[in-house]
């Protein structure tokens, strides 16, 4: 058994308590023990921060200083939201880069009677720990159904990916790591060009017509690519792409209708749970129809789907990517 | 505190001497009372003379100096002035002119540590007397040497058959010297041979390139090695002894008449992946191209059928001479040179690091080297400028410059020959296309004779210039005049706007690098490398293609960045300094060595591994450690480890260092007066 | 790196920038105008100046243009600026020093993104009363507050189906120790007063 | 430059002939001010620096000592320097031993392009050593050495060379 300190943050509480029961279903089958902070904070997201620097990073260092505290978790902390991660993550680095923020935030904190030492948690991601730390092997062998003909696109979104405050996890552009986990489910991975762009975050609630805008690129590039469902792996993301896709139909006249699931809802269904125990049913496109077509006998021939070709047949030789040599 | 009490009965008889370098050091320093100061409070330290001047490097300057060691009988002698590294061979030539050993000068700089980079008058005067007490304290030990020499080997090893490479062999060739050029692939010609059209002239590259790759191929005087590489180096400048791995190329080439029918028959294609970019093919048995010098081709056996399966053959069967050869093996070969010129080149930036300009994902974005073969007649293409599918051609084009340049991310360095690149392709295909043309530029830099002209025809043939970054290349449409296309993101920073050019090709200007093996390159040969992996030059303005090991030059690419004027320039610059020494046929040397004092070494070893120019040698019989003085370079590390102290090394040997210390501490508190020890 | 305030004068604004940027050097200095920043963000064709044209404004200290920009509140926080930048501004660390310094001097009121700190500040109140955001109820609030309209949209339409499934709070959840976070919070802010 | 205790720093610096050395002179080429208080001393390399010089300086009277190199993977003579830096520990656990702060003894690599550079950390250490205080060396032996009012024995450890007194 793996143990890990559990940050939810405050979207997995309500808004995206589907991600957060499926990634409590299926941590039995890898080995995953997830304890929860107790009595953690909110992470300040991305507003906090427009207002307030030494507070905002106060009130992400008492988080860490609870995690640190609560340590019967290896010191490694986990976060299934990408907004959450970063801010855990970027705290984490920013105090150890600037001994005087570092001081400054420990005066605050023992306000609280609480202490941080920067460097003494290690932040992670959901995903980050299930690909390097459980591995697509150990995956595949948990997976009793698996999601044959769905074609699936993968959703990064920015935080996950990007900067990168403490080592790379995965290409800042074109990442792959879901990708390859939705391989090994057995999904059909749909490689569209805007995995890793952003969703607009809280934009939504600032300029409407530009957060729309973003969702509205997002949404055509899988629709071009006739993804049947968007993977994502940020509550953020989810809600964005998911809750805002009627508006982005009303403002631009198209007429999407791509359901978006958490990575780990994906997971819950390929390791044989059922659409309830991974709360299939809480996002507002319909996972269903998408979802039906899984375990149909015979799926169309993708050749026979109309849709960008990356590859020529014949002509001048493409360039030989490194990882196509290696795999 | 008086360094030279102890010294004894001999007394030396010191001159100092203090420049005001016009205002540039009497402007800050108070020259005439540091002189003042000198000649009364070192007088115990030796001190007969001191003199303060408007110029001491003047002509007049040193006549004061040659005088004062006629007249007073000088036997050491102290400037301070500006650096050592501007004026000491001035000073040591004044004072061998003078009748003294030029090696018992020390020079002191006053300008660049001292009145260059302080403000406060007095306290760069009390500074300037300390450093100048340092100089006197360590002159007393300096010993009179001379300078050494070496006997000049008259072959030279010229590594890398580039364009660089070959102009070095041609010049050192021709001048009637004898040379070994060695090359890595099966032909010379290096990357100018896969180019078209060169800038800014467009002269067709092969047309002037052929001719000179003739005459290495038939020179009397130039022994060539393709196939091959340099193994191992030894020895010392005049004398080096290079160990060169000819690979087999499994060709007779006694038998081969270069007939190229094995090449036809060959049932094995693969992508030429070196010299067509990997935008086409070559067979398993291969010359890169038709004008290959030499014309022998070579096996490929990574490829080749037989020695990958055991059978095939076809060559063997059907080469008219008899001249493949499966049971070659690799050869190694001993050459005794005196100088070696490294022209090793560079490598391709590779432009699938930045994933955000899609190279090896998008089809159609080519690198420029790419482009080089598409739009060379004798390319994969014949010279048509077509996108990846073979036929379809472009209706605009999309150039981006700096592509792993001037990035922090990649290489923060400009790799000088890309804009001017990026404006010939712009031509190119505006010419053979007709195609809309955008070239994607930070800052356009054209400096060099005729450069500006051209982008002025450029600007003229109607091609758009787009002054950013580019952000990213995608495929991901957003608007209906988008499907289909790439589209170039980036903002146009003259409008301030960010704008989506929707183009059907796009090349990338991709920097140049250091060969990915340099490093290692610069240890075989004991050279320096920067830490991107450029050689180093012995100085940057006025010493270019010499390196800091004697003997060894570099020219071309290998140091850094340049364009072909440039990299033919600096294979010129280096056969010149190369046919110096020969012509020298021995070779002075900066007496600056360690030498062991056998009385005192007591065999422990611990230098022998220290040294990495191999200088240090053990003798077995004696049990004592011993230094080559040819090898020596003098870098001092042996001397500093040696824990008898059995190794003194010649101008920093412990008692001038030691000396200098106590004289530089001995006005302690920055008030002249001496402290009291 | 390359600028040091060791010259005895009023720290130009360009410096007030880079002090109350986080985390070492920010490298503003550094910026070579090539527009990669510009380029890559994505929702850039709303911004009244590229980032880029905002550094140059900010090297020249138009101070009053540059807060009363809306482009610091225009950034989506995608890093896409920052990771791809040649030079290694923290471009987006930046945007946010600029939002801060809008808000604390009032400029931000004459910005067509005047109403946009009203959500941040929603937020922190949010934050700071319950120790956890409920965005939703967040958003309903910051809508009634700032755009009545917006909030009658929300109520009806998705706000309703997000409430149908459970997705919404009515009410904020409050940790357990909310007095321990205040005190952290106020704490922090007495410092940051001193420090600004 | 703050001057709360009147105290100016001496310090001396060894140089690299090939890369600090010129540092030195690309910092007075390109007129970059920095305080008077280093006073350096120029060898063919970082890794000459004998153990013994770094002492020698203490006991002359210096406060500090300021070591600097090529960057590692520049040295002009292949890796000397990477010589130096293991010295560079060695010393300054022996200063500790000494009850010298480590501190006074400063590493600091600058390329023969880095005049900027050098002048710059030049500057810094200056502060720094103000920091610390004046190094008041016969008190350090007389604490820390066997009592007696002479120089550690390292400074004696490489004996005279043939026929020659080291000046004392």
């Amino acid at each position: 058994m793996k143990q890990y300190g559990y940050y939810p943050g405050c979207s997995l509480e309500r808004n995206a308590s589907a991600y957060d029961k499926s990634t409590r279903a299926i941590a039995p089958a890898l080995g995953l023990t997830f304890n929860e902070i107790d009595d953690w904070n909110c992470c300040g997201a991305t507003e906090y921060i427009s207002l307030e620097k030494l507070p905002a990073y106060a009130l992400v260092g008492r988080n860490l200083a609870l995690a640190a505290e609560q340590a019967d978790n290896g010191h490694q902390l986990v976060a299934p939201c990408s907004a959450c991660f970063l801010n855990l993550r970027k705290a984490d680095r920013y105090l150890r880069d600037s001994p005087v923020m570092a001081r400054q935030i420990n005066e605050a904190l023992a306000a609280g009677g609480l202490h941080y030492e920067p460097g003494s948690i290690k932040v992670r991601h959901l995903l980050e720990i299930i690909v390097d730390d459980i591995g697509y092997e150990a995956v595949a062998e948990q997976v009793q159904a698996p999601l044959t003909g769905l074609r699936v696109a993968p959703y990064y979104g920015c935080l996950i990916v990007r900067p990168a405050f403490d080592g790379q996890f995965d290409d800042m552009e074109y990442p792959t790591t879901l990708d390859r986990l939705m391989s090994t489910l057995g999904a059909q991975v749909v490689d569209y060009p805007v995995k890793a762009h952003c969703c607009g975050g809280h934009m939504t609630q600032i300029s409407e017509p530009t957060a729309l805008e973003l969702i509205r690129r997002l949404l055509k590039s899988a629709a071009d690519y006739e993804a049947d469902v968007i993977t994502t792996l940020c509550p953020m993301c989810q809600l964005n792409l998911d809750a805002y896709q009627d508006a982005v139909n009303a403002y631009f006249g198209t007429d999407y209708q791509i359901p978006v699931l958490y990575f780990t809802q994906l997971m819950g269904l390929a390791f044989g749970l059922s659409p309830e125990e991974v709360g299939i049913g809480q996002e507002l496109v319909d996972a269903r129809p998408a979802l039906a077509h899984i375990g149909a006998v015979e799926e169309e021939a993708p050749a026979a789907r109309r849709r960008p070709s990356r590859k020529k047949e014949e002509g001048l030789p493409m360039p030989v990517m490194p990882e196509e040599k290696t795999r | 505190m008086n360094p030279h009490k102890s010294n004894g009965a001999k007394k030396e008889r010191i001159g100092v001497y203090v420049c005001h370098c016009g205002s540039n050091i009497a402007g800050i320093v108070d020259v005439e009372e540091v002189s003042r100061w000198a000649g009364e409070v070192l007088a115990d330290w030796g001190v007969v003379v001191s003199r303060d001047y408007k110029f001491m490097c003047s002509s007049l300057g040193q006549e004061l100096i040659e005088k004062d060691i006629q007249e007073l009988d000088l036997t050491r002698v102290v400037v301070g002035a500006c650096s050592p590294h501007l004026h000491e061979a001035t000073f040591r030539t004044a004072c061998a002119n003078g009748g003294l050993n030029p090696y018992l000068c020390e020079m002191v700089s006053l300008r660049e540590q001292v009145s260059w980079v302080h403000t406060d008058k007095e306290a760069a005067t009390e500074k300037a007397k300390a450093l100048l007490a340092g100089g006197v304290a360590r002159v007393a030990f300096h010993e009179p040497l001379d300078a050494m020499s070496v006997p000049i080997n008259e072959a030279t090893l010229v590594v890398g058959g580039g364009i660089a490479g070959i102009q070095a062999a041609l010049e050192i060739a021709d001048s009637g010297f004898p040379v070994y050029l060695v090359e890595r692939e099966p032909s010379i010609g290096g990357h100018m041979a896969q180019f078209d059209k060169t800038f800014p002239t467009l002269d067709c590259s092969a047309c002037i390139l052929t001719p000179k790759m003739v005459s290495v191929g038939s020179h009397p005087n130039i022994t060539l090695l393709t196939w091959s590489e340099v193994e191992k180096v030894d020895g010392y400048v005049g004398n080096f002894t290079a160990t060169v791995r000819k690979r087999a190329r499994y060709i007779n080439i006694e038998d081969c008449t270069g007939c190229g029918i094995c090449e036809e028959k060959c049932p094995k294609k693969v992508i030429d992946d070196v010299f067509e970019a990997g935008l086409g093919y070559r067979k398993a048995v291969y010359r890169p191209f038709p004008q290959a010098v030499p014309k022998y081709p070579v096996i490929d056996t990574e490829n080749c059928t037989y020695f990958q399966k055991g059978k095939c053959k076809a060559c063997e069967i059907l080469c008219p001479t008899g001249a493949i050869n499966f049971e070659q093996e690799d050869e190694l070969v001993e050459l005794k040179v005196g100088n070696i010129i490294l022209a090793t080149g560079y490598d391709l930036f590779d432009a699938r690091r930045i994933t955000q300009y899609g190279y090896g994902r998008l089809a159609n974005v080519f690198t420029s080297l790419e482009f080089e073969r598409l739009s060379n007649a004798a390319g994969p293409t014949d010279g048509e400028i077509v996108m990846r599918d073979g036929k379809s051609v472009p209706q605009a084009v999309g150039i981006i410059h700096c592509v792993g340049s001037r990035d922090k991310n990649y290489n923060n360095y400009c790799s000088v020959i890309c804009c001017m690149q990026s404006l010939k392709f712009a031509h190119l295909v505006e010419e053979r296309t007709g195609a809309e043309v955008y070239n994607f530029y930070i800052d356009m830099r054209t400096a060099f004779k005729d450069y500006d002209e051209f982008y002025q025809r450029v600007l003229h043939e109607g091609v758009h210039f787009i002054r950013g970054r580019v952000a990213e290349v995608t495929d991901a449409a957003r608007l209906p005049g988008e499907e289909g296309k790439l589209i170039i993101q980036v903002e146009d920073t003259f409008m301030g706007e960010q704008r989506r050019i929707p183009v059907d090709m796009v090349i990338l200007s991709a920097g140049l690098e250091p060969r990915s093996d340099s490093t290692e390159v610069a240890h075989k040969f004991g050279i320096s490398c920067s830490h991107n992996g450029w050689f180093i030059e012995k100085h940057p303005k006025l010493d270019p293609v010499a390196t800091m090991t004697e003997g060894i030059f570099i020219a071309g690419c290998a140091q850094g960045p340049k364009d072909i004027p440039a990299s033919v320039a600096q294979g010129a610059a280096a056969a010149a300094r190369v046919l110096g020494r020969i012509q020298q046929k021995e070779l002075a040397l900066e007496p600056v060595r360690a030498s062991v004092i056998a009385e005192k070494c007591s065999g422990c070893r611990i230098c022998n591994d220290l040294c990495p120019f191999n200088a240090i040698g053990f003798d077995e019989e004696q049990q004592i450690s011993e230094i080559n003085p040819a090898l020596c370079q003098g870098c001092g590390t042996c001397v500093a480890a040696c824990p008898s102290g059995a190794i003194t090394g010649t101008q920093f040997s412990d008692r001038q260092v030691k000396a200098q210390l106590e004289g530089l501490l001995a006005f302690a508190t920055m008030s002249s007066e001496p402290v009291a020890a | 790196m390359g600028v040091t305030a060791t010259r005895a004068r009023a720290p130009t604004f360009f410096e007030e920038v880079l002090a109350e940027t986080p985390g070492g050097s920010a490298n503003l200095e550094m910026c070579i105008q090539c527009g990669t920043c510009g380029g890559s963000c994505p929702s850039a064709a709303d911004m009244e100046h590229t980032p880029r044209r905002l550094f140059a404004m900010i090297e020249a200290g138009e101070r009053e243009k540059v807060l009363r920009s809306n482009t610091p509140w225009y950034c989506v926080s995608c890093y896409y600026c920052m990771v791809r930048c040649p030079q290694e501004v923290h471009i987006t660390d930046i945007m946010y020093s600029l939002k801060r310094m809008a808000v604390r001097e009032g400029h931000y009121r004459e910005s067509s993104a005047a109403s946009v700190p009203g959500f941040s500040e929603t937020f922190m109140d949010m934050v700071e009363n319950y120790g956890r955001s409920f965005e939703l109820g967040l958003a309903t609030r910051y809508h009634l507050r700032h755009h009545p309209l917006g909030a009658m949209k929300m109520a009806t339409g998705m706000g309703l189906d997000l409430l149908r499934r459970g997705r919404m709070d009515l009410t904020p959840r409050r940790i357990k120790r909310i007095g321990e976070l205040k005190a952290i919070l106020a704490k922090a802010k007495e410092l940051g007063g001193e420090e600004g | 430059m703050a001057e709360q205790n009147g105290f100016e720093p001496l310090i001396i610096g060894f140089t690299c002939n090939w890369c600090s050395y010129r540092a030195a002179d690309l910092a007075g080429t390109s007129r970059q001010k920095y305080p008077p208080n280093v006073r350096l001393v120029r060898l063919m390399c970082s890794g000459r620096l004998d153990p013994t010089f770094v002492l020698k300086a203490f006991e002359g009277g210096a406060d500090a000592v300021m070591v600097t190199g090529c960057h590692p993977g520049e040295c002009h003579y292949l890796e000397q320097n990477m010589k130096t830096l293991r010295r560079f520990s060695l010393m300054r656990r022996t200063l500790a031993q000494f009850g010298i702060e480590p501190e006074r003894l400063k590493l600091v690599w600058a390329s023969a392009a880095e005049g900027v550079r050098l002048a710059r950390e030049i500057g810094n250490f200056v502060e720094e050593v103000r920091a610390l205080g004046p190094l008041d060396w016969p008190s350090v032996i007389r604490t820390n050495g066997d009592g007696a009012h002479k120089a550690p024995p390292i400074i004696d450890v490489a004996p005279a060379e043939a026929g020659e007194e080291v000046p004392a």
